[in-house]
């Protein structure tokens, strides 16, 4: 089984390891890099606990070999944060009550990263279309709703302030 | 009811945001698979690919070959040691590895220990185990043929697949009443196996300290000092005894109970740990967690009522089959084989009533876990409020004013069941009329009539659902012989912040927010200054875990009787720092004040501060309590749920328009977690109801062994749940509370079915067995020739 | 889970994929490995070699030209689902898209590979066998071109050859009066269809069905084509019960008894449903998949004929 | 699991007999089929392969044959374990012959199949494809060889 040097950027540091051609992303960020926020839930690409931004694009990071993301820019859980220690998103979380556990957690901000993203201003159905592929068992999914929702009227209304 | 405590201080009633919250938030949560220790080991674990045979040899010799294999445990190792046997909770035995025979699919084999989980995981491929097969039993009512294979011939004195027999109530009495009964309605249901698939699997990292002989676990476990015990049992006569254990539960990824039993991988864990000298970590893949930890339900049940002409119920009679599998490994009080079934006279009020279970032994991975419910109470309430609504269609009457008719009368709580239970308090009608109205029940109905003339199909599902929560008073409940009190240590610093420490451990509950908010409302200290911890039995009180929504019932009770001891040793202090009597004081949440000059007073921080420092005479410094509760009762939350479908003609498809949960837990200490937690059980109602079944083949196969099977609703399948509240405290805990977890869980399910029978009612169909899959409803549609 | 060991080639160009693929034993090739990363740690699947194409550039483009939509290798679901082109002319492939598992596998997943899987279960098969798209295969020896019928072999079997590489679809571009449409049942989000039905109909400028195309998920050993289906579709006129046209019509099928469009209908999705061979497992029994494939199709037809109707010259 | 086949081939009866008491004839009619080793008069060690595109499992295990002459019915015990952990499979396959006419065989063949491991319990009802292909190729084969 060969080896390869694979470089990634995470959270905007760069990192280069020897891995085995079978290692899976998951296993490089959390295991090599010791970036324990992403999860592993199901193994079967069902999940979503794993979910990471590969390029801007999220991704079930159980499902992707380490070797496919050389050269990539990863997102993870991690880099969510500014300096005061919650984005819009996970203040959003926070004040909604979108977790309980927190195990699904990390998968779900990564996808409504990237949705928030590409949709400044998500529906209802948007958004739970978008977290499909994410599941949670505690919190049935209403409040995660309102916590996209959240983050997207808070971003739009600092926005309006900087206009001003 | 508005909060007693300001906003700063905030106490009961406060939506506190969760003090949980920002670490999960920015992925520094501590779950299992996040511990590492330098020079760990990895175990992962060869599982049998047939559920019941001999096995013949194993061979380990190639796995062994591989670089990074260490060693491989068979049964025959653990045997040396007496570990290869293990009691189950509910005091039946199950192996931790087998030296001879398996019993079900995905059962534990052997272990592989390796220097990473890629070498673990290569040579569980490379084990060879040869297996003579044997027909596995896989039907419960089969077990019990007279010419069925005797499943545990290890059991002495085990003649046939029956584990045992229990029943409650009058049966001759009952008998009489169904006899001269108007009317009688029977249904036979089936509650199938499920899994709690909470999205962390389990696993655990032993590390045992060869030259201390100390042992710490961390593992994913919801009842750590109970486990400690078992691991003592299981383990004390190797030199672990219960003082060399350490069990630390860690943050947990979801365990709706599936987290409370000893599963094989932790002891075969332990014993490499032991073994090899190092520390071993054990993590499941989803597989391995679906197909053979803990299942729940799996009940059968025959159930009638008996009822006079005009729908009012006389009694009630259930026969049921519980199938568990290989071994009896439920986590219930050792008093109640069948858990809280005998709740299931529900909200009604009856003459009667005689309920009886028998358990038997298949082919199955063992068993009896509660999937988010307390002990049963899901099977009892899915029967009685499927049944009910049998009765209503029968005697013509709208299901909804059936139940009204038959509900126990708010004047007459404590009401004591036919099936012995005293429910502290209750106003069923209460909940119904809110539900009721928040949903539009007679428009609907009048929706729904007319929709019928168009041949289009939408239901009305109703269930008001009794609970039954907090077990338990020490007079019944215990767990191998643990009285099932629970417990809250104290401590408040000089400073006059404090630390709280309970028995029992949050999988998601927030009880780092909620107990805080109970300390606040008893003490007078902001939540945000009390740090809460739980689930390292070095540290914590003993208790007996989170499950069956014990913890508010039990240790946050606990936790207010504790910081009613420091409020008691504050007065004084207070009385000391104000030079008055103690009965010249009054208490304001936060600051005792003299009557009648509120502007002498002092803080419970100056309280705290002169407890170090400037105290009575006599008085024992510092300040902190304990207290170990032991509740009077448990407690009985109710509520009432209503459900709107439709169905596709063509399809068969059940779509959830709308759901309104009208629940009523006693006075709320965190209503925002209240809601969540009611959020997340209906959506565990949703699956099992229409999604989650775990089924197998005949020939023993797990046919929902990961999640392309196993159907865990997404956000799409989920509706948008509308929830209220009605408020009737519990006369039996000291703030009023009730449990309320899993209310739902056990609520949604009874509703969503009986919309459906409701929707298809005029067809002459009177029951569905859930999940209610499309192929199901689209087979009873087109044999009434209505499928489109 | 954890993959078997495997060497990973990750070749730079179409020529060094091919060529690595010449020369290793035991090669699979993976694009988005959204089908083949879950086999590989379920160790169903344990090739010795794995040629990543997701380096190779070229392949990721949608592009209509010449009369076909061309889809390489490596375009993912999601830059289907976002395409304009595909969501204004061929929004029976944005149907087909959407249904695939969830956003985030759709993410990596490729149309190539889930044709190229050759797993009955796949949703793209049927909507290729509807379009009568053409499977461009890339070899040691260049270029061959599949027709769809040609394609599927079997469970998991498909008419590529090893060392060969799926490297483009060719969709021939619907005529002005066209439409079609995909419908899955699924038991929830992200499963495999209990069945699918995909339907595109070509029309003349009277309306009348010139070409009919149904394919079916799920319901056999392979994806299925209808054709009995489809031949009850082709040369007959559906809708535009108005005016004179109208009148005639209904005289004609009072006297001549014509059948009525929903008995053309019916009659096509019955021999939609007759064409499967479905096996009973936890999705449903075989009589229920019969009747799936019988209901999805007559819903799909509808679906193509509004998609059609509304379909105006000057909409392109 | 249950199969039934049944087809008629253009031979006498005795020689359809004939063949479907040959261990080896019956093997290589079974693609993927292998005999080994003769153990006594009626058992045989072999192997059976089964590939389904990129999946592939691979039993071991033995055969035994059992005749019945006079009502010319010959049941077919294969029982193999799956290697690398990929479960057992247990085939019980009787195959009878009536003759139709001089050149006119009917054989019907039933076949029960229990298959345990990761392929019955993920294969989204790819083992009964899979036995239902075999079995056609079997009787295809039988056809083929015996009409020739």
């Amino acid at each position: 089984m060969a080896r390869h040097n694979v470089t990634v950027t995470v959270n905007g540091e760069a990192h280069t390891r020897e891995v085995d051609s079978r290692l899976l992303l998951v296993h490089l960020i959390r295991d090599e890099l010791a970036l324990t926020g992403t999860h592993i839930g199901c193994d079967t690409t069902h999940c979503g606990a794993c979910t990471v931004l590969v390029d801007g694009v999220p991704t079930k990071s159980c499902t992707v070999l380490a070797v496919q993301a050389d050269g990539a820019e990863i997102g993870t859980v991690e880099g969510l944060a500014g300096a005061d220690g919650m984005n819009a998103l996970q203040e959003g979380f926070m004040q909604e009550h979108g977790l309980q556990c927190g195990f699904c957690t990390p998968g779900m901000l990564m996808t409504g990263t990237a949705l928030l993203a590409a949709n400044a201003n998500p529906s209802e159905a948007e958004i739970r279309e978008a977290i499909s592929g994410n599941l949670c068992r505690c919190t049935g999914y209403v409040n995660i709703v309102k916590a996209v929702q959240y983050a997207a009227a808070k971003t739009a209304a600092d926005g309006a302030g900087e206009d001003n | 009811m508005a909060p007693r405590t300001s906003a700063k201080i905030c106490g009961m009633g406060h939506s506190m945001k969760r003090k949980e919250d920002p670490r999960f938030l920015q992925g520094k949560g501590n779950y299992i698979d996040d511990f590492t220790r330098p020079g760990m080991l990895w175990l992962d674990i060869v599982r049998s690919p047939i559920a019941y045979g001999k096995i013949v040899n194993i061979d380990t010799s190639k796995a062994l070959e591989i670089d990074g294999v260490l060693a491989v445990l068979t049964g025959k190792d653990l045997e040396a040691y007496n570990l290869h046997w293990m009691p189950t909770l509910m005091s039946d035995t199950q192996m931790v590895l087998p030296t001879d025979t398996v019993m079900y699919q995905a059962q534990e084999v052997a272990g592989v220990i390796a220097t990473s989980r890629y070498a673990a995981a290569d040579g569980v491929a490379a084990v060879e185990v040869e297996y003579e097969a044997m027909t596995p039993v896989m039907d419960p009512f089969k077990a019990l043929e007279d010419d069925a294979p005797v499943l545990r011939t290890d059991k002495e004195g085990q003649e046939d697949n029956l584990i045992w027999h229990w029943e409650a109530g009058d049966k001759e009495a009952t008998d009489k009443i169904f006899d001269e009964a108007d009317v009688v309605v029977r249904e036979k249901m089936h509650v199938p196996r499920i899994h709690v698939a909470s999205i962390e699997t389990c696993g655990c990292l032993a590390d045992f300290n060869p030259v201390e002989g100390h042992l710490t676990v961390y593992m994913t476990t919801q009842a750590p000092h109970a486990i400690r015990t078992v691991l003592a049992l299981v383990a004390g006569h190797v030199g672990l005894s219960e003082e060399k254990i350490r069990v630390v539960s860690p943050d947990i990824g979801g365990g709706f109970g599936g987290k409370v039993p000893v599963y094989p991988g932790y002891v075969i864990a332990i014993a490499a740990s032991v073994v090899l000298g190092k520390p071993v970590k054990w993590i499941e893949d989803r597989m391995e967690n679906l197909q053979a930890d803990s299942f729940a339900r799996d009940y059968h049940m025959d159930a009638e009522v008996a009822a006079d002409a005009s729908g009012k119920i006389r009694a009630l009679r259930i026969k049921t089959l519980a199938d568990h599998g290989y071994a009896d490994a439920q986590a219930a009080p050792s008093k109640f084989p069948a858990g809280l079934f005998s709740i299931c006279t529900g909200s009604y009020d009856m003459e009667n009533a005689y309920a009886e279970v028998d358990a038997v032994y298949t082919n199955k991975p063992p068993g009896g876990v509660a999937y988010r419910c307390s002990f049963r109470v899901t099977e009892a309430v899915h029967c009685l409020e499927r049944i009910v609504d049998t009765l209503a269609h029968k005697v013509g009457k709208d299901p909804a004013q059936l139940r009204e008719e038959n509900f126990i009368p708010k004047e007459a709580f404590p009401y004591h069941s036919p099936l012995g239970w005293e429910y502290d308090s209750g106003d069923y009608q209460a909940a119904m009329d809110k539900a009721k109205e928040m949903i539009g029940y007679d428009d609907l109905r009048r929706e729904q009539a007319e929709k019928r003339e168009r041949g289009e199909l939408m239901g009305i599902g109703v269930c008001s659902f009794t609970e039954v929560l907090g077990a338990g008073p020490s007079k019944d409940f215990d767990i191998l012989g643990i009285k099932m009190f629970d417990s809250a240590e104290v401590r408040v610093h000089p400073t006059g912040k404090a630390i709280a420490r309970f028995g029992t451990k949050s999988q998601g509950q927030g009880h780092e927010t909620t107990y805080a908010q109970i300390i606040a409302e008893e003490l007078g200290l902001p939540a945000a200054h009390v740090q809460v911890e739980e689930g390292d039995t070095d540290t914590a009180p003993y208790g007996l875990g989170t499950y069956a929504s014990r913890s508010t019932p039990t240790a946050g009770a606990a936790g207010v009787m504790a910081a009613r001891q420091i409020r008691e040793k504050a007065a004084k202090i207070a009385a000391h720092l104000l030079e008055v009597g103690e009965e010249d004081l009054e208490w304001e949440p936060g600051t005792f004040s003299v009557k009648g000059a509120p502007d002498k007073s002092v803080s419970i921080q100056d309280c705290a501060f002169a407890a170090y420092t400037n105290l009575p005479e006599g008085m024992e410094p510092g300040m902190e309590a304990t207290n170990y509760y032991d509740p009077p009762n448990l407690t009985f939350p109710f509520g009432t749920y209503i459900c709107v479908v439709d169905i596709d003609r063509g399809t068969g498809e059940v779509s959830v328009r709308r759901f309104v949960a009208v629940d009523d837990c006693g006075n709320i200490i965190n209503p925002m977690i209240v809601q969540g937690q009611i959020h997340g059980g209906l959506t565990q109602g949703l699956g099992p109801a229409l999604y989650e079944e775990m089924t197998y083949d005949e020939d023993g196969n797990n046919l929902a062994g990961s999640f392309m099977d196993y159907l865990v609703p997404t956000a799409v399948e989920t509706p948008a749940w509308e929830t209220g509240h009605t408020v009737t405290p519990s006369p039996h805990h000291p703030l009023g509370a009730k449990g309320v977890g899993e209310s739902a869980t056990v609520g949604a399910p009874p509703a969503i079915a009986n919309a459906v029978v409701d929707a298809l009612a005029h067809l002459g169909v009177t029951h569905m067995e859930i999940p209610i899959r499309p192929d199901r409803v689209w087979g009873v549609l087109n044999a009434r020739g209505v499928a489109k | 889970m954890i993959p078997p060991p495997f060497d990973y080639h990750a070749p730079g160009s179409l020529e060094e994929a091919l060529t690595l693929l010449g020369r290793l034993d035991d090669a699979k090739v993976m694009s988005g490995g959204q089908s083949l990363l879950p086999m590989l740690k379920l160790r169903l699947a344990t090739p010795a070699n794995i040629v990543d194409i997701g380096r190779v550039p070229g392949l990721d483009s949608i592009s209509e030209e010449g009369g076909y939509l061309r889809i390489g290798a490596l375009v993912t679901e999601t830059a289907l689902e976002e395409n304009a082109t595909v969501a204004a002319r061929y929004p029976i492939l944005l149907d087909t898209a959407k249904v695939i598992a969830d956003p985030l596998v759709r993410n990596r997943a490729t149309i190539c590979g889930n044709v190229a899987h050759g797993d009955p279960a796949n949703d793209h098969p049927a909507t290729m066998i509807a379009l009568r798209a053409t499977m461009v295969a890339t070899g040691p020896d260049g270029e061959r071109s599949i027709g769809v019928d040609d394609f599927f072999h079997g469970l998991f079997m498909t008419a590529l050859q090893p060392g060969e590489i799926l490297t483009e679809i060719r969709i021939p571009s619907p005529g002005q009066h066209s439409g079609g449409a995909y419908l899955k049942l699924e038991r929830k989000v992200g499963d495999y269809a209990v069945a699918g039905a995909a339907v595109h109909l070509t029309l003349d400028e009277e309306g009348t069905v010139t070409q009919a195309g149904i394919g079916l998920t799920n319901l056999g050993m392979a994806p299925i084509r209808a054709s009995a289906a489809e031949e009850v579709l082709t040369g007959q006129h559906f809708g535009d019960h108005s005016g004179l046209r109208g009148a005639f019509r209904r005289v004609r099928e009072a006297i001549a008894r014509t059948p009525s469009d929903d008995e053309l209908i019916a009659a096509a999705s019955q021999a939609a449903a007759d064409a499967t061979d479905p096996v009973a497992d936890r999705r449903g029994s075989v009589d229920y998949k019969r009747n799936m494939a019988r209901v999805l199709t007559t819903r799909a037809i509808h679906k193509a004929l509004e998609r059609a109707a509304a379909r105006t010259p000057a909409g392109g | 699991m249950k199969i039934q086949e049944k087809f008629t081939v253009n031979a006498p009866a005795d020689e359809v007999w004939a063949f479907l008491i040959d261990p080896e004839r019956v093997a290589a009619a079974l693609p993927g089929a292998k005999i080994t080793e003769k153990v006594d008069e009626n058992t045989y060690k072999g192997g059976m392969g089964v590939s389904v595109g990129p999946v592939s499992a691979a039993y071991d295990g033995t055969v035994e044959f059992m005749l019945d002459e006079e009502n010319r019915s010959a049941s077919v015990r294969a029982r193999g374990q799956g290697k690398a952990g990929m479960g057992n499979a247990d085939m019980q396959m009787t195959s009878s012959v009536v003759a139709l006419g001089p050149d006119e065989t009917e054989v019907t063949v039933e076949a029960s199949v229990a298959v345990t491991g990761i392929l019955a319990q993920l294969g989204r009802g790819m083992m009964q494809h899979v036995s239902k292909r075999m079995f056609k190729q079997f009787t295809e084969i039988v056809e083929k060889e015996l009409a020739s």
